[in-house]
């Protein structure tokens, strides 16, 4: 089933350790690969950790990513985390509305668990 | 936690460099004792998380210093090829400098104004947009000792500091015991406003879980209320996630605040909005200053991107997205910012300091850097570099050169390098680029 | 064999520090430096500027302005829109791209200085938190050999050793602090009002006499016992003050008491048109002029020393390290407002303006400004400046010299402002008209005299070869914007308005001496109220390029 | 008439300012085909970019071809018309002071910046920033007319002092937004946050389901503005298409923005 979220990605402490160990490193590889989501949402989709999803914007661009539950109530339902990197990034369209800023936070997607 | 790398058995005298400044982040915390051995950090005391990563993983990388296609070459070479694509192209781009030295950016944006390029910064994609709102109605901010020793009701915004700025608490804004607030913390109301739980927001007194993208609703809100503007209460729960009662229990507190401070972030100016949720929250603590004295700051990411800000603005008289094409400086954010002169397919030849585009840029600009020769100068190797037509390994700032950096507040540090390292630095490397480009332009 | 002179032949010469008033006569330069003509009369110059019919004047010295540093670039960073619509500064084969409006980019900064014929430029107000920041700009700016006044009136521990009457320790502190910012001399602005503006909403001091808070010390003990410092100190420049209650109706009661602070200690009172307005509390319509009365106090102290700060009319951007002022200021504008507090030492505050001639209060400014240059009996100590720019760019000189020397112009110009000027002030009835003399005075050698440099603002031998030709013209607006030649230690950098040659231009800054046991004093208050380490706080001599050492007298 | 056909194929922006009819009218072709234009950043003669034929004494211009990389088309003019059989890049019209500019396909970002007179019809869609001030301009749009026939994007008006703004299709958020005074309506529906801190002027948002307005402005009363019949009369004049149930339709009239001066307002279609 493929369900409407909003996707947020930002910073965490283990993706800024991860840059300066080395951008194909492991640490970082790990971080930038894991769209954290809601407990609440990941039962309701009958998601496990490292299950894998489909990530798609309203503009059709897409990435195929592996979930992981977010720490207790941090996340609220509804709400998708990744720490940015390749992954995100493809998901951003061109466009910065002449301000220099592409719309990198806050985007609306939908995500269907892959069997 | 990064482990330290191991050091060499045969025990060799270890050296202590103290104060010196860990560049990762804004806080450009300059109180880091950092010991070496055998041309190696093994310790960086005070260092947190982020910076002991910082410290550690930038020990020398035995990568070539220069490769031109993949393949190693000279760095005479390197400088030749990269001249000869900066001088060639019509609508060059100069892009980055936020991880580098003052001294580097200024000789970088005499290149781009040599080659009659676009010169921007990482600042485009960060806060740019605050600097945009800067531009629209102002700023009243201070430095972070200011805050230290007088703020007591502080104001996190769309960030996380405890992930991203991870001192700042303990250093500036919440336990700082300061002239005005001799008790630290216990002088002090934390506030957080954001749509996640984040270990932020875990930290507050107060925390407002606003519904996502309503920033501008939640500042419009407090606006109003600073000017004693009635205001709907079911719209205000239905745009903001928030009971009205809690913002006007916010903006109470406010009034009655001696010194507040609205530390933003990333929410802001990522999301729908932009830099008009900038220009809001900037506007609410000018408005704020006819009750009590209120200040605001943006939390810059990047060790030296207020450097930057600061270099290009007293070079070219704007502060990112300049372009020289017709042999004087114009601005027009969304027009020659770095995000746009890729995505369109307009830059046609790019020269990459101390960033990584091709990790964190849009689809489209990805693809349009792909697709044209660009140099790119790095300690470490990244996609940026990986798929340069010209990439030098240089040596790392406020490890191994020494110069001048800009704290978040525009304060001026300067860098006491830890060790020394065989690659050159970004300023040899630009220097040499600009002067083969002033010869080639003649 | 190149005999390594430069002479500037025939040129009609003034040089009033040796009072030279317009006399024919041949400079010798060589090394950089003005020398005597060389006994051996075989001597050939390698080169010679055949200066005859022309006016030949020492390179200018511009004593008061706002060229570089923390609130000048903010306030560069905040007026796109007028950069976007001033005039375009082209990259040339030798000089770099840059941008006008009120507050040009360095490069242009440097270019547009030196096309006026000004080689010697000293930034008024300086955090010494900010001090590397002004470094690095200075080595962008080029042409002008250059300085900075280091702002004290409001720095905690300055307050605390007056408070505790410690004469010695803040005499030594104020020594400390100049060698650790590579600065010229202690700046004073709105002396306790900028620390009471970070306690309260609107905060500032209305008096000399008024208390601050926190610290319990008043304006008129900064004053006085910085003034008494600096003396002590025999450094080359006295304090430069930037008195309380800027640009307030009624403020010259304010600014006469504060003369008579200094006694007989040496004072500089900066932009004093703006400290010179007699009328009630915030009443427009009994604002005026207190020139005659403030003036004769001037005239008959010798011990101080004015700049004038003229108002221009035209659109401007108010910037000044008085934070209150600037809020005072966006909220009368109803402007875009940007205040910074650096911690411990001081404010800032920058604002649009736009001086109007329909109106009264900017009328009145400006016939203010005019009053002081015609009424001062001594040219030495009333200087030119526009408080560059707050009352206008310092591109406007060429205009001011023309309004003191062409009496008409003055006239015709007093026609087009508010009428109220003719009565509330005596611009209408003053008929001085400056000489050339008068007028290197005023732009060269009196600001040179009163910084205490002693190889600036004069032609004798010995004097760095810093030298301005102009080409004689009734209409002086054009003779002082447009110079022949423009000769900084002995290269020709401009002719015509092209820059040839865009030296660096060196850092002019003092090293008194001090006890240095205060050291640990200051040690042990920075660590527990900055936020950087005591250690990255001073700027060692090696992160300077070009510079040097202006002596103090001995002590 | 003067035609100019775009026979360039660069992705480089190509810029034509100073390319006016006033400017060309008194030259002869051999000195328009010298005019200098931009390339990046190289000087190039126009002939370098366009094939040009005709007379340019009628102060009219006729650009044909895709000119969607081109720029600054008609920037500061003055009298005259310009034509664009085709797209257009940013900055049509930008600063102008008279004249006429149609677009007969798309016009991309900054159509009419800071526009002080004159008429620009968009027959397509425009970008963001339509009639917008630049970055840091206390004041946007002066005076003069620009109809967008198609859809435009974010801050159509942005801080307006005067003048006439039209979009028959969608725009998207803060249209309006720190509006001194003038006129802008939307035909289509809006994104959000309209006439955000609005001192003055009118906002007229006549799509279907309206954006719910910001906290700090309030509906006042529901009526049949005549002011607003005889605007759409004069648009109606200037060739736009005004759908005929705006003229006798109820509107909402909100007034605001309080958090700034709050004597502005904005009408709501109703039914």
């Amino acid at each position: 089933m493929t369900e409407r979220f909003i996707l947020i990605p930002g910073r965490t402490s283990k993706q800024g350790c991860g840059v300066s160990e080395g951008k194909f490193d492991q640490v970082y590889q790990q971080e930038i690969t894991t769209l954290q989501v809601a407990p609440a949402d990941m039962k309701r989709m009958g998601l496990a950790n490292g299950d894998r999803v489909r990530v798609t914007t309203e503009s059709g661009r897409q990435i195929d990513v592996a979930v992981t539950a977010a720490t207790g109530d941090e996340l609220p339902p509804g709400l998708l985390f990744i720490a940015y990197g390749d992954l995100s990034s493809r998901l951003m369209d061109g466009d910065t509305h002449g301000s220099g800023m592409p719309t990198s936070k806050g985007l609306d997607v939908t995500m269907e668990k892959l069997s | 936690m990064a482990t330290p790398p191991i050091t060499k058995p045969i025990e060799s005298p270890a050296t202590v460099i103290t104060d010196a400044t860990c560049t990762f982040c804004g806080c450009v915390c300059d109180d880091i004792d950092i010991t070496v051995k055998d041309n190696h950090i093994t310790d960086a005391k005070r260092a947190c998380v982020l910076g002991k990563s910082w410290f550690y993983g930038h020990a020398a990388d035995d990568r070539p210093d220069c490769l031109i296609e993949g393949q190693p070459a000279s760095v005479a070479e390197g400088v030749e090829r990269a001249a000869r694509i900066l001088t060639e192209a019509r609508y060059p781009i100069v892009y980055g400098l936020s991880d580098t030295t003052s001294e580097a950016q200024r000789v970088a944006v005499a290149i781009g104004d040599a080659i009659a390029g676009t010169v921007d910064t990482t600042t485009s994609v960060c806060h740019g947009p605050s600097g945009m709102a800067f531009q629209g109605v102002g700023e009243v901010t201070c430095t972070l000792g200011e805050v230290a020793n007088r703020g007591d009701l502080i104001i996190f915004w769309g960030g996380n500091p405890a992930e991203s700025h991870p001192r700042h608490f303990s250093k500036y804004s919440l336990m700082p015991k300061g002239m005005f607030v001799p008790n630290g913390r216990k002088d002090r109301t934390a506030v957080g406003v954001d749509v996640r739980k984040t270990k932020t927001a875990k930290a507050m007194d107060l925390f407002f879980q606003i519904k996502p993208r309503s920033d501008f609703e939640a500042l419009w809100t407090l606006r109003a209320l600073a000017k004693s503007v009635e205001v709907d209460p079911e719209q205000v729960k239905r745009d903001t996630g928030i009971e009205l009662s809690r913002w006007q229990d916010l903006m109470d507190r406010m009034k009655a605040a001696k010194f507040g401070v609205i530390l933003f972030g990333m929410g802001l100016t990522m999301t729908r909005g932009k830099h008009l949720n900038s220009e809001a929250l900037l506007s609410l603590a000018r408005d704020m200053n006819a009750f009590t004295r209120f200040v605001v700051k943006p939390m810059r990411g990047h060790g030296n991107v207020t450097g930057a800000d600061n270099v290009v603005t007293w070079q070219t008289g704007y502060p990112f997205g300049v372009n020289m094409s017709r042999g004087y400086p114009r601005f027009n954010p969304g027009e020659y910012t770095t995000s746009d002169t890729l995505a369109r397919g307009e830059a046609d030849a790019a020269l990459l300091v101390a960033c990584d585009p091709m990790a964190n840029f849009s689809q489209p600009a990805r693809e349009r850097l792909q697709s044209i020769p660009y140099i790119a100068l790095d300690p470490k190797e990244t996609p940026t570099t990986r798929s340069a037509a010209v990439a030098f390994t240089t040596a790392t700032y406020g490890i191994n050169t020494p110069g001048t950096v800009y704290r978040m507040d525009d304060v001026p540090i300067y860098l006491r390098p830890a060790l020394s390292s065989t690659h050159p630095t970004d300023l040899e490397v630009l220097s040499a680029i600009h002067r083969r480009v002033t010869e080639l332009k003649k | 064999m190149s005999s390594g002179y430069f002479k500037i032949a025939g040129g009609t010469v003034y040089d009033p520090i040796h009072g030279v008033d317009g006399e024919v006569r041949d400079i010798w330069i060589r090394d950089g430096q003005i020398v005597e003509k060389p006994s051996d009369s075989n001597i050939r110059p390698d080169k010679t500027l055949d200066a005859s019919g022309l006016v030949v004047m020492p390179g200018g010295v511009d004593m008061h302005c706002h060229i570089a540093g923390p609130k000048v670039n903010a306030a560069r960073k905040m007026r796109p829109e007028q950069k976007r619509k001033a005039e375009k500064v082209v990259r040339t084969s030798n000089t770099r791209s840059g941008t006008m409006g009120s507050v040009p980019s360095t490069f242009a900064t440097g270019y547009k200085y030196a096309g006026l014929g000004y080689t010697t430029a000293f930034d008024a107000a300086i955090p010494p938190l900010a001090a590397r920041h002004v470094h690095e700009e200075f080595e962008d700016t080029p042409c002008l050999d250059k300085g900075f006044f280091v702002l004290m009136g409001n720095n905690h521990f300055v307050m605390e050793s007056i408070h505790r009457k410690e004469p010695e320790k803040l005499r030594s502190f104020i020594a400390w602090l100049l060698g650790a910012a590579k600065g010229f001399t202690p700046k004073v602005v709105n002396p306790g009002g900028v620390e009471i503006w970070k306690q309260l909403p609107s905060g500032n001091v209305h008096g000399l006499d008024e208390n601050v808070a926190h610290f319990d010390v008043t304006p008129r003990q900064i004053i006085e016992q910085i003034a008494r410092a600096v003396d002590a100190l025999k450094l080359p420049h006295s304090v430069h003050l930037h008195a309380n209650n800027l640009g307030m109706p009624g403020n010259w009661i304010t600014t006469l008491e504060t003369m008579k602070t200094f006694g007989d200690s040496r004072g500089h009172l900066a932009h004093i048109q703006f400290h010179s307005y007699g009328g009630g509390e915030g009443d427009e319509n009994t604002f005026n002029s207190k020139v005659v009365e403030l003036v004769e106090y001037v005239n008959a102290h010798h011990n101080l020393t004015v700049d004038v700060g003229q108002v221009l009319f035209g659109e401007t951007t108010t910037m000044t390290a008085d934070g209150p002022l600037g809020y005072y200021l966006s909220n009368a504008f109803k402007s875009k407002w940007f205040s910074s507090d650096t911690e411990m030492e001081s404010g800032c505050g920058i604002a649009p303006i736009e001086y109007r001639n329909t109106s009264l209060v900017h009328s009145l400014q400006w016939a203010i400004g005019l009053e002081w240059y015609l009424l001062a009996k001594d040219p030495w100590r009333v200087v030119m400046s526009t408080d560059h720019p707050n009352g206008g760019s310092f591109l406007a000189y060429p205009q001011i010299i023309q309004l003191l020397m062409d009496r008409t112009y003055r006239q015709d110009m007093l026609k087009q402002v508010h009428p109220a000027v003719l009565e509330r002030s005596t611009l209408a009835d003053l008929t001085r008209e400056y000489s050339l003399y008068e007028i290197c005075i005023i732009t060269r050698s009196g600001p040179a005299k009163i910084l205490g440099l002693t190889r600036k603002g004069h032609l004798g031998p010995g004097a760095d070869a810093d030298i301005t030709i102009y080409t004689p013209n009734d209409d002086k607006t054009k003779m002082f914007e447009l110079p022949r030649a423009v000769i900084k230690s002995g290269v020709v950098i401009v002719e015509h308005g092209e820059v040839r040659e865009p030296l660096t231009g060196k850092l002019l800054y003092v090293a008194p001496e001090y006890d240095t046991s205060i050291e640990s004093d200051i040690a042990e208050w920075f660590e527990k109220y900055y936020s950087i380490r005591f250690r990255n706080y001073p700027v060692p001599l090696d992160y300077l390029h070009d510079r040097e050492e202006v002596a103090c007298a001995r002590l | 008439m003067l035609t100019l056909r775009y026979k360039a194929d660069t992705t480089v922006p190509v810029e034509v300012e100073g390319l006016t009819p006033s400017a060309v009218r008194g030259l002869s072709i051999a000195e328009i085909q010298r005019f200098d234009l931009f390339h990046g950043n190289r000087k190039v003669p126009l002939a370098e970019l366009f094939e040009i034929s005709g007379d340019p004494a009628d102060a009219r211009m006729e650009f044909e071809g895709d000119l969607a990389g081109v720029h600054w088309i008609g920037a500061q003019m003055s009298e005259g018309e310009i034509h664009v059989r085709g797209n257009a890049g940013r900055h049509v019209g930008s600063e102008m002071t008279g004249g006429v500019i149609h677009v007969h396909g798309n016009a991309s970002d900054w159509v009419g910046g800071e526009m002080h007179g004159g008429l620009i019809h968009v027959h397509g869609n425009a970008g963001h920033l339509v009639g917008s001030a630049y970055r840091g301009s206390a004041k946007g749009m002066t005076a003069g007319v620009i109809l967008i026939d198609g859809s435009a994007g974010n801050e159509v008006g942005l801080t307006m002092r005067r003048g006439l703004l039209a979009v028959g299709g969608e725009c998207g958020d803060f249209v309006g937004a720190n509006l001194i005074a003038g006129t802008v309506l939307v035909f289509g529906p809006c994104g959000n946050r309209p006439a955000a801190a609005m001192r003055r002027g009118t906002v007229g948002l006549f799509g279907a389901n309206p954006p719910s307005l910001l906290v700090s402005f309030r509906k006042s009363c529901v009526c049949q503005p005549t002011f607003l019949r005889l605007i759409l009369r004069h648009l109606e004049s200037l060739g736009f298409a005004v759908p005929s149930e705006c003229y006798n339709a109820n509107y909402g009239i909100y007034h605001g923005d309080h958090v700034a001066v709050g004597r502005g307002e904005i009408l709501i279609r109703e039914n």
